[in-house]
């Protein structure tokens, strides 16, 4: 490439493009009074923010947000409609003034601030060059996995990454304290109360065997991303969520009922909490083989890693300990989510006796 | 040569956005959504190779698989209101058995 | 050989980009939602086709090109299941084709259903 | 000019933000305010990863500098920048902010997910999830339950 356009960085240009493809579509959303469609751009933003990720050196991020954003928020968006409604309020401009005037006043104010920050892209800024290039200096001798990303989570704020696993567990626990653990649909169904509005002579066919075919691919590829988070973009947060959208496809092919059936609310929950118990667990076998909460380095007991193959080039307390925390928090998020959809899906007996009904008279003769 | 092609990606990136933001019928916009992650699941190839870095191809296979769920979710929620609902009616699951 | 397999590559990228660039267009341009779907799946599905078979040529074999492998079958296989549900609920909730209407005959044989397609 | 091109970033993030803000504040629909709340969320994001950001920098996931992809990277950067920079050779982007947002994105979820449920009982308690009808709601029961109790004292 020679020209003017050499001139220019080509990741400047891709993040200056989707960075206002970001600002549009924030505007329409707040345009917007369908929350349908609200939504729909939601999911739109969440992919622009992923490609802006992957611009921005982001990896692991972006597929943490590309799972999200594809998979769960707008499917637990979407339950949150159909549980109220899907159009909000007309406001009038004059209760617009207020809130623009505060937003106009402080954005006037960060932006001012903002001129103390760092240069875009500049080496040398205090976040940059201290403790951001000390972990990447560290990383290789003291656990020796490839990803940083995960390592830094993983390891060095493990402790963090705990709470993290917690919130997300007790998040979950939250909802469904609020909205039942979707065992309220189960037993309608039993007492065949289930509101059945699919009309007869629907018969998706290719979108239930794609549906067969694709959940075990997907799942596949939960456990690969799982285990491949030491040497690629990967790891506990990313799997358990796409674990969790499987099981999401499941039952939006096939069903909550058999989606039900097949991981009952129960076991879900269960493995939730033993998540966050797996995790801990692992911090405090470290306490018992003489270390501290979660320093992996004392995982085995004394003398068993020196017996170990290759131990000395491997940290094979590093690397057991790092799958084993992110095993838990596969656990949890993958759990959490299922049970946040079961939550959100599982409610919607009475909902669709409000809402449903008028739209399946549609279709043609 | 890779550079020409991310750049045109991105047009049609912007174009699908057009769609989504004024498409008349919501039919439209998941369309435009859909789509849209197609376009970045090519993207993400893309930069993955214009970078130097391949790994990035992860992220497009999460894309390209789970995309599809999505459209399902949406278009779910329009025909039956409800996401509890199989997609199938009684009558075609007994003819299956 | 190698060189002449890179040019190739660069030239299938740049026709993939292209046909995206014209899918893309299409769906903005076309009138209505059927068609529209048209524009997007064919040159979504064709696009990445040539695109990915691009970039694997470009790049040579490595283990990228088994995930370009792989990121090209999950499109070919999620792509047009996505337009086909995505047309179909269109026309159950009684979206008319700009085309005309298309009626489906209830307990029709497969030969009659061919023909079906009235005004 | 300059701060245009070096602090665009930040900008987007403050307009993020500050519309993020702006549909919470501005509409009474608990559904549209976490939605507005998401994107205030997302704006932050833009902003740590921004920060992270190194000039030339790549993902920070280790690859050998001298290897073919290693070398590649490096030959199109400054070696006195690679020396000053890099780790082994090869410029990597700040780890640390990748990691607070990877968890603040599933943390972000699930909390919007409790937030829903939170509007989704609204809804079934008030019968709207729109602040102006609950709040207007809450008075006519305030005002029911105080003509009620100086009733029964007037009784």
């Amino acid at each position: 490439m020679s020209g003017p356009l050499a001139m220019l960085d080509v990741g400047a240009i891709i993040n200056g493009v989707l960075l206002v493809m970001l600002v549009v579509l924030m505007c329409a959303i707040a345009r917007v009074r369908n929350l349908l469609t609200a939504i729909l751009l939601m999911g739109v933003y969440s992919l622009v923010m992923a490609v802006w990720l992957t611009v921005m050196d982001a990896a692991d991020v972006a597929f943490t947000e590309a799972v999200v954003g594809a998979g769960v928020s707008t499917v637990v968006l979407l339950g949150a409609i159909l549980l109220t409604r899907s159009e909000t309020a007309a406001i009038s401009w004059k209760a617009m003034i207020a809130p623009g005037l505060a937003v106009l006043v402080v954005g006037g104010l960060l932006v001012f601030a903002a001129q103390d920050l760092p240069d875009f892209g500049d080496p040398a800024s205090p976040a940059n060059a201290y403790v951001g290039k000390l972990y990447l200096e560290m990383t290789g001798g003291d656990i020796g996995a490839a990803n940083v990303v995960t390592a830094v989570l993983g390891s060095y704020r493990g402790f963090d990454t705990l709470g993290e696993t917690t919130v997300i567990f007790a998040a979950g626990l939250g909802v469904a304290l609020m909205l039942g653990f979707g065992e309220r649909a189960m037993s309608d169904r039993e007492r065949g109360r289930m509101p059945v509005n699919v009309s007869a002579g629907e018969d998706h066919v290719v979108l239930r065997v794609m549906a067969k075919l694709l959940i075990p691919l997907i799942v596949l590829y939960a456990f690969y991303v799982q285990f491949h988070g030491d040497l690629g973009p990967g790891g506990g947060f990313q799997a358990g969520v796409i674990m969790a959208v499987a099981v999401i496809l499941h039952a939006l092919v096939f069903g909550l009922d058999a989606t039900m059936h097949a991981v009952r609310p129960g076991v879900a929950r269960a493995i939730a909490a033993l998540g966050v118990l797996v995790y801990a667990g692992v911090g405090i076998a470290n306490i018992v083989h003489g270390g501290t909460f979660l320093n992996y380095d004392y995982l085995f007991p004394p003398g068993v890693e020196a017996r170990l193959p290759d131990a000395a080039h491997h940290n094979w307390g590093q690397h057991f300990g790092i799958m084993a925390i992110e095993a838990g928090v596969l656990l949890t998020v993958a759990a959490t989510m299922i049970t946040v959809f079961y939550g959100f899906a599982g409610r919607s007996a009475e909902a669709v006796a409000v809402v449903g009904g008028d739209d399946t008279h549609g279709q043609n003769p | 040569m890779l550079e020409a092609a991310a750049a045109a990606i991105l047009i049609a990136m912007v174009l699908m956005l057009v769609r989504a933001l004024i498409g008349p019928t919501s039919y439209d916009r998941i369309l435009a959504a859909n789509s849209f992650g197609t376009k970045t699941v090519l993207f993400i190839g893309l930069i993955g190779f214009l970078f130097g870095r391949p790994d990035f191809l992860d992220i497009a296979i999460v894309y390209a698989l789970i995309n599809f769920v999505t459209t399902i979710a949406l278009m779910k929620f329009f025909r039956y209101r409800s996401l509890q609902a199989p997609l199938a009616s009684a009558g075609a699951e007994s003819r299956d058995g | 050989m190698v060189e002449a397999l890179y040019w190739i590559g660069c030239g299938l990228t740049l026709l993939g980009a292209l046909l995206t660039v014209v899918g893309a267009a299409g769906v903005l341009r076309f009138p209505d939602v059927y068609t529209r779907i048209h524009a997007a799946s064919i040159t979504d599905t064709g696009g990445a086709t040539l695109l990915l078979l691009g970039l694997g040529l470009m790049s040579g074999l490595q283990f990228a090109t088994l995930k370009l492998v792989i990121v090209w079958a999950f499109i070919m296989l999620t792509s047009p299941a996505a337009a086909h549900a995505l047309a179909n609920a269109a026309y159950a909730s009684g979206l008319t084709p700009w085309i005309g209407e298309f009626r489906i005959i209830k307990g029709a044989t497969p030969d009659a259903k061919k023909t079906g397609n009235a005004s | 000019m300059s701060f245009v091109t070096s602090h665009f970033n930040y900008v987007v993030v403050i307009v993020l933000m500050m519309g993020g803000l702006f549909i919470t504040f501005s509409t009474g629909n608990l559904i549209k305010r976490m939605i507005g709340l998401a994107i205030f969320q997302t704006s932050v994001g833009v902003l740590y990863i921004s920060l992270g950001k190194v000039a030339g920098g790549t993902a920070a996931i280790t690859i050998e500098a001298t290897s073919e992809a290693g070398r590649a990277l490096s030959s199109k950067l400054d070696p006195g920048y690679v020396a000053q920079y890099g780790v082994d050779g090869v410029v990597y982007s700040n780890p640390l902010p990748h990691v607070l947002i990877l968890t603040a994105i599933v943390v972000g979820v699930s909390t919007l997910a409790v937030g829903l449920a939170i509007a989704v009982r609204v809804r079934e308690a008030y019968g709207t999830v729109e602040a102006g009808e609950i709040a207007a709601a809450d008075q006519a029961a305030i005002a029911q339950a105080d003509r009620r109790k100086s009733g029964g004292r007037g009784r």
